[in-house]
């Protein structure tokens, strides 16, 4: 097994200029592997860093330290730790997705548009990335009536499914998974296990932090706790 | 491996625009005072203060900051509407990307306007001519690139405005007596007139109704996708920056002081200029 | 001794500095055809918009072996070019003549003689609005930039417009060019029948605005393109059917006239020279 | 007072009665030999002004003037006068090349100029003295204070 | 002389201008003297000298006398005399402030040293018409004004100290500032941005009503430009220039009239944070009050930014000219057949396009 | 009228500048100012063809250069000055260039670098240099013979010049690269004959 991600020492501290120079650790001597087609679980209190982590993987937060070694299929080995903006923004166009419980704000685009949208920005032409979003829409049970609308008067509920459509539509070699079953209810949970675990037979690598513990078990294959910021893996 | 991640469609570097003749004390920007832009002495102001960065094909550059904070001015540098103090531009498809476009000659850069960048300002009363109507704005554009032909002068101004959501019963009416939603829709469908590689977005959705807004912006991430334009979006709104733009600038007093994936300068921002912006969105 | 004021007029009135500065800014004009060079312009003693560029380029041309033509609106009886001919008579001893064929220099105001210009006569117009580009921008400072970086979307618009509005374009005389391809000009208001006159010509144009002070030239066999799109082409005037009811001519520029008494209306060729000459033809077998 | 410069010379000789430069001209036509040069010819000066607020030098207009140019025993002289007299600026040149010839000229007529210096000094004292009657009098604050 | 055949248009010009002479003197007793105009008409000359900016009274009298009374034309004649005249010097810088006054107010001190003193003024006399100078006695008013002359000592000096030396002085002037561009309109053509030299020999010879109306704009409302007269002052200055057999001397060529204003305008901050007044200035030939006062106006108004007609230096510096605008105005008069033939075939093109349109629109 | 031992400065000039606009007006055409040139002072210290344009083209309005090998040149100067009122100035400076014998290529170069081309807004300030060549020719007859194109030209027209150096037109097309900037040529030479290369005209050389 070749690892895909490997994560070494990884420190973030926030600085935050507007409250007496304040700092602030997000997280630190963080390390760990995944390899291809794991599900790498990680647990902890709330506040002890898991976003943090997911988040400086993603490079929405930049590492303050360490190294994320990244087995790349376009670019090789990459740090994402330091990689460049463009290979960032490439990267997370074709190879890595991401997804959390919060909707990125849209204006003015159809659920169907939104699901298309990164199918559209990996290449797939129109037609095709129409069907596999009506595909993922139908999965997510999201009722056709909404397809053709604009997710702003959306339910929670409904906002998240779209959500996780948009992230599992693709094939992501990397998945980042930030909490995004957090209220969702049993059935809809039942559909993304469901598509984890296609994802996971296709080879997609997965991190992910979630709130219900129950629900993590039966999808993670490794479990690692973060605990006075450091990590641990749960054997 | 594809043209745009080996070589920036525009490669900016040490731009500098200063307003005023500059005396001894403001010769070094280093001179002046500190989180300052303004010479206390002659009243020389360093609107943009060494700024480098590139663009790529298909992106959307944001660059954000207060008024006053430079970001306006380089923008107008970069389309020549205002000169430069010093530094360069390249553009990859302009003569191989050997020329500085600072440093040709005004027939030059009316042929570089023309073909290949466009602007939108804030004021669409300087992008447009209001006393022309919608098409023979469109037109303009057209004619500046070498379409004699009023058919198909009119067939494109047509695609374009169709492009834009104005009406093509509309075409020949003065912009004058359209909404500024509706201004600037034929402001931007006059800026892609001729396909241009480049887009300046100069504060486009200021001072427009929200709906209006998003409708502009919406309009704006459509043309993004739809023909890979690459795009320099400047506003003072963090929201707009948001939804539009992958990298972000972030300007204060002339300078760059910071940079970085959209995201990372919302969630995770270094500068203290940049945290006060930040927190004063949320 | 009882000294006596001396007050004479120099030969061809102007001062030879004025004629000098004439001189380079016309070698320059020529040089770059279809460019309005600035020049200083002397007062004249003719009004300021009644052909004193023109004059202005004559005098410093003109020789005693010249044979010169005045003629307005196609007339050499019109007043004004009477008028311009008694006063460069009165300065130099160059001929005068009607006659276009014999004349080695001619100033005109609105109109080309019927007769092609040939290699050995330079035609000097009088200007009253060089800038082609006035009539959409009132500044000089802007119309000049607009003439360096060849920026003429702004005219283009205009006559674009005028296609939208009117259906053609509603320019009378005085329809804007392209010389050598690059600047734009005004042909001084000659009709848009004169316009392909001056595209590869056989002799010299010189256009004289002396109230804007300004010179320019269209050399020979210079490319002049009327301002026209592929599918709106530019059109001269017509007088279809139309004959000159003085010497029958059909293919010649007409001005319309009408009869006092019977309300009627009549053409009659506006080159009052060469009609002359036909008619003379005519009588004589 | 001896007239020293040619500025006061002239200054005397462009307002002072023509009869006596023709008198002192025709003495000098009789005595030299004299040439004219230039016969007198109305020409223009360009004045040129400064404006008191930026000190910026400009051209204000053209003023008519004669001028003539004789010379006297190969010694040049010019006249030059405001308006159309040709008979003062030849006057003028004769004088003005008499001087530069060395002839003793100012020295035998000293008398005649500065009589018609004074006239012309009277002349302009008169117009001034009828003009300052129309001078505005106000009392200042302090005059009505001390008044007071 | 060369050939020309005797044409109906020659014949026609010729019997008009001895028309025009008949009109001139068909109702005369005798001929009007220019020496009359040029001594008993002071403003009109002053008028026509300072717009055809030659200074020669005797001229403008004449001027005056041959065009009748029309001072654009009169002004144009003496533009067009001007031009056949060599130029061979210029004049030394010539000093209003050594003025021989026979003017002089001020609007914004009452006490300046030397007084205020009115001169010939109309100012204050009231506008009836004054009957009396219908039989005018003027060897009797001669005596009578005679009469009344002061004493008068001629040691007194016959120049004043000017109002803006005293603010100079006071340090309440910006110190001036020129360029060493000295542009003469008469000799190169002029291209914008202006120099300022140009600027001010433009209005030192512009039309007085297009000067006044340009100014009166900017002072109604269009700027609100309300300036103090700092100092008006009419008198006569001499004109020297260096000798041209040694430049060490110079040459007094005798005295012109001039009018000088200078205007406080409004006080302004430097490039070095100072605040001192910015003054107008304006001088022209003869006693012009009214143009010399428009004059400081409108160059003010051209150092100033904005967007009003008076502060836009194209427009005010080429409409002002009297013989540019009246010579292109009037060259209406001219025929033009040719232009109004073709304005007339492109009308009829397009009646027939709309004509072909509405049928199009009927078939529908 | 005219003596024909003065060069007569109201009807000479005149008549000579009739004829450079003939050739302005119509590039590569030989017209001939022989007649003119027997006005010109034996004693003039430049070349009677420098001399009468010079006449005719310069007053105190303009500056002008001259350049010349020979040991009198700034004896040239000061009459060329001193005749028509104008200013010697620096080559990069003039407006008119009088190059009355050939320089060596460095010189050509230095001059060609500097001289004024105008701008795009003000095209016409641009320099013009009047060259001294030996012969002017309309036939292909001469060292350098030239095939001209452009306005005043019907189709192409043949110039054949002796004594002109080819790093002038070389240079010349590189200045004059961006139009309407760049600079006129007069040509004149022994026999007094001239020829004009305005800026609009596209040179070929013959053998090429």
């Amino acid at each position: 097994m070749t690892a895909l991600i490997q994560v070494d020492q990884l420190e973030k501290t926030f600085l935050m200029h507007q409250f007496g120079e304040k700092r602030i650790t997000g997280c630190r001597g963080i390390g760990f592997t995944a390899h291809k087609g794991e599900f790498l679980g990680i647990t902890g209190q709330s506040g002890s860093g898991k976003s943090t982590i997911i988040k400086c993987i993603y490079r929405t937060y930049l590492p303050s330290s360490g190294h994320i070694r990244y087995q790349s299929e376009r670019f090789g080995l990459l740090d994402l730790a330091d990689a460049p903006d463009r290979t960032m923004l490439a990267i997370r166009k074709e190879e890595i997705g991401y997804v959390s419980q919060f909707l990125s704000i849209m204006p003015r685009m159809t659920a169907l548009e939104f699901v298309m949208e990164p199918l559209l920005d990996m290449g797939k032409n129109e037609t095709k990335a129409r069907l596999r979003a009506r595909d993922m829409l139908a999965h997510f049970n999201l009722r056709e009536a909404l397809w053709d609308t604009y997710p702003k008067t959306f339910s929670g509920g409904e906002k998240l499914r779209l959500n996780l459509a948009r992230a599992m539509a693709r094939q992501s070699r990397l998945l980042l998974l930030d909490e995004p079953t957090a209220s969702l209810d049993e059935a809809s949970k039942e559909t993304v296990k469901e598509r984890i675990n296609d994802l996971k037979k296709s080879g997609t690598t997965m991190i992910g932090i979630f709130h219900d513990l129950d629900f993590m078990e039966s999808v993670v294959d490794r479990t690692y706790k973060l605990e006075h910021g450091l990590l641990e893996e749960v054997m | 491996m594809i043209h745009d991640e080996s070589r920036p469609l525009l490669s900016v570097r040490h731009l500098t625009k200063r307003f005023g003749k500059g005396c001894t004390a403001c010769s070094h920007p280093e001179q002046l005072p500190e989180g300052s832009n303004h010479c206390p002495h002659c009243g020389t102001v360093w609107a943009c203060n060494d700024i480098s960065f590139d663009l790529y094909e298909g992106e959307i550059l944001g660059i954000v900051g207060e008024s006053g904070s430079g970001k306006s001015s380089l923008v107008q540098c970069l389309y020549f509407d205002s000169s430069i103090t010093d530094g360069s531009a390249h553009i990859a498809t302009y003569q191989d990307g050997a020329a500085n476009i600072f440093r040709e000659s005004s027939q030059q850069k009316r042929y570089i306007r023309n073909h290949l960048m466009g602007m939108v300002y804030q004021n669409p009363w300087i992008g447009l001519r209001m006393q022309f109507s919608s098409g023979g704005n469109i037109a303009e554009k057209l004619i500046a690139a070498g379409t004699f032909n009023v058919h198909e002068i009119r067939a494109r101004a047509k695609e374009l405005l169709d492009h834009v959501e104005i009406p093509v019963t509309r075409m020949d009416e003065v912009p004058l007596h359209f909404s500024g939603g509706m201004q600037q829709r034929v402001q931007i469908s006059k800026a892609l007139a001729n396909h241009p590689p480049i887009l300046l977005l100069d504060e486009v959705t200021t001072g427009l109704d929200l709906s209006v807004q998003a409708r502009v912006l919406d309009l704006i991430r459509r043309i993004q996708r739809e023909s890979r334009t690459a795009m320099i979006v400047v506003s003072h709104d963090l929201g707009v920056i948001r939804m539009l733009c992958d990298r972000t600038m972030v300007m204060k007093q002339g300078r760059c002081i910071e940079a970085g994936l959209t995201d990372q300068i919302l969630e995770d921002p270094h500068h203290a200029y940049t945290q006060l912006l930040v927190h004063s969105l949320l | 001794m009882q000294p006596h004021l001396k007050q004479t007029y120099n030969y061809a009135f102007l001062d030879e500095g004025s004629k000098k500065e004439i001189r380079r800014t016309t070698l320059k004009a020529v040089a770059i055809p279809g460019y309005q060079v600035p020049f200083a312009s002397r007062e004249m003693p003719i009004g300021r918009g009644w052909g004193t560029g023109g004059l202005q380029l004559t005098l410093s041309l003109i020789g005693d072996q010249d044979c010169l033509k005045v003629i307005d609106q196609g007339n050499d009886d019109s007043v004004n070019a009477v008028s311009i001919k008694k006063l460069v008579q009165s300065c130099t001893e160059a001929e005068v003549t009607t006659d276009s064929e014999r004349a080695t220099l001619i100033q005109t105001r609105h109109r080309i003689p019927e007769v092609p210009i040939r290699a050995d006569q330079i035609l000097i117009f009088q200007v009253p609005l060089p800038e082609p580009l006035r009539m959409v921008e009132a500044k000089e400072r802007k119309t000049k930039q607009l003439h360096a970086e060849m920026d003429y979307s702004g005219i283009w618009l205009r006559l674009y417009e005028d296609i939208v509005k009117w259906g053609k374009i509603s320019i009378g005389a005085d329809y804007p060019a392209l010389a050598h391809k690059r600047h734009i000009f005004a042909p001084s208001p000659i009709p848009r029948y004169d316009l392909p006159k001056l595209n590869h010509a056989d002799g010299l144009f010189l256009f004289g605005a002396g109230r804007e002070k300004k010179i320019y030239a269209i050399p020979p066999y210079t490319d002049i393109e009327p301002l026209a799109f592929d599918d709106y082409p530019f059109e001269t005037e017509h007088f279809d059917g139309c004959n000159c009811r003085l010497c029958g001519s059909s293919d010649t520029f007409l001005d319309e006239i009408f009869d006092e008494k019977t309300g009627q209306k009549f053409y009659q060729c506006s080159d009052t020279g060469n009609c002359r000459k036909r008619q003379e033809k005519r009588h004589t077998p | 007072m001896v007239i020293m410069t040619k500025q006061h010379l002239s200054r005397i000789m462009s307002a002072c009665s023509l009869p006596l430069l023709e008198e002192i001209a025709h003495k000098i036509e009789q005595e030299q030999r004299l040439q004219v040069e230039r016969e007198p010819q109305t020409s223009l000066i360009m004045t040129k002004a400064k404006d008191s607020v930026s000190s910026q030098p400009f051209y204000l207009g053209e003023v008519l003037v004669t001028e003539c140019t004789v010379s006297l025993n190969g010694q040049l002289g010019v006249g030059i006068v405001i308006g159309k007299k040709p008979v003062r600026a030849y006057c003028m040149a004769v004088i003005d090349a008499a001087h530069n010839a060395g002839l003793p000229v100012l020295d035998h007529w000293n008398a005649q100029f500065h009589e018609e210096e004074k006239r012309i000094q009277e002349k302009y004292a008169l117009e001034d003295a009828r003009n300052a009657q129309s001078q505005v009098h106000f009392n200042t604050m302090e005059e009505y204070n001390d008044k007071r | 002389m060369g050939y020309v055949a005797v044409t109906g248009g020659q014949k026609a010009i010729e019997a008009a201008d001895r028309i025009n002479q008949w009109y001139r003197i068909k109702d005369a007793e005798r001929s009007l003297e220019t020496i009359e105009i040029e001594k008993q008409l002071r403003h009109l000359t002053d008028r026509v000298m300072s717009e055809g900016g030659l200074y020669a009274p005797e001229y403008a009298a004449l001027a005056i006398k041959q065009a009748e009374g029309d001072l654009c034309e009169a002004a144009f004649l003496m533009r067009a005399y001007r031009s056949t005249l060599e130029r061979n010097y210029e004049s030394e810088i010539i000093d209003p402030g050594q003025m021989r006054i026979i003017r002089r107010i001020s609007s914004a001190f009452k006490d300046i040293p030397g007084g205020q003193m009115l001169g010939p003024t109309m100012d204050y006399t009231h506008r009836l018409l004054n009957f009396a100078l219908e039989n005018e006695d003027v060897r009797a008013l001669q005596e009578l004004l005679k009469e009344q002359i002061p004493e008068f000592n001629t040691d007194q000096p016959l120049s004043l100290p000017k109002v803006s030396s005293l603010l100079r002085e006071q340090g309440l002037l910006f110190p001036p500032k020129s360029s060493d561009v000295l542009f003469d309109i008469t000799r190169d053509k002029l291209t914008f941005p202006a120099p300022r030299s140009a600027k001010l020999q433009i209005l030192a010879r512009g039309e007085t009503g297009a000067m006044t109306a340009l100014a009166y704009s900017s002072m109604r409302g269009h700027t609100t430009n309300h300036p103090t007269v700092g100092e008006l002052r009419v008198g006569y200055v001499e004109v020297t220039i260096v000798y041209p057999f040694d430049s060490r001397e110079s040459l007094c060529l005798g005295e012109i009239m001039l009018t000088e204003v200078e205007t406080i305008n409004a006080f302004e901050r430097d490039d070095q944070g100072d605040v001192k007044l910015r003054l107008g200035y304006g001088l022209t030939f003869g006693q012009n009050e009214t143009k010399a006062i428009a004059m400081a106006i409108l160059e003010q108004g051209l150092e100033t930014k904005g967007t009003t007609p008076s502060q836009d230096e194209e427009f005010v510096l080429l409409h002002v000219d009297s013989i540019e605008a009246n010579g292109f105005v009037s060259h209406l008069k001219l025929p033009h057949y040719i232009t109004f033939q073709s304005k007339l075939d492109v009308l009829r093109q397009t009646q027939k396009i709309a004509e072909s349109e509405k049928t199009e629109t009927l078939k529908e | 009228m005219t003596n024909a031992n003065i060069f007569h400065h109201v009807h000479d000039t005149r008549k000579l500048y009739r004829r450079l606009l003939d050739s302005m007006a119509k590039p590569g055409k030989i017209n001939t100012i022989a007649d003119l040139l027997r006005g010109v002072p034996e004693s003039c210290p430049c070349s009677s063809g420098t001399y009468a344009l010079a006449q005719t083209l310069l007053d105190q309005q303009v500056s002008f250069y001259y350049a010349s090998q020979e040991l009198n040149a700034d004896a040239a100067e000061r009459a060329i000055e001193w005749t028509t009122g104008s200013h010697h100035t620096a080559s990069h400076a003039a407006d008119y260039l009088f190059i009355d014998t050939p320089p060596e290529m460095d010189e050509i170069d230095s001059i060609m670098q500097s001289v004024r081309i105008g701008t795009l807004a003000e095209p016409e300030k641009s320099a013009t240099i009047a060259l001294h060549v030996r012969r002017l020719s309309g036939a292909d007859d001469l060292a350098l013979p030239i095939i001209l194109r452009g306005p005043g030209i019907n189709g192409w027209h043949l110039l054949s010049v002796d004594g002109m150096n080819m790093e002038w037109l070389r240079l010349r097309s590189e200045r004059n690269r961006e139009y309407p900037t760049g600079c006129d040529f007069i040509l004149f030479d022994d026999d007094g004959q001239i020829a004009a290369l305005p800026r609009t005209t596209l040179i070929e050389r013959r053998d090429f």
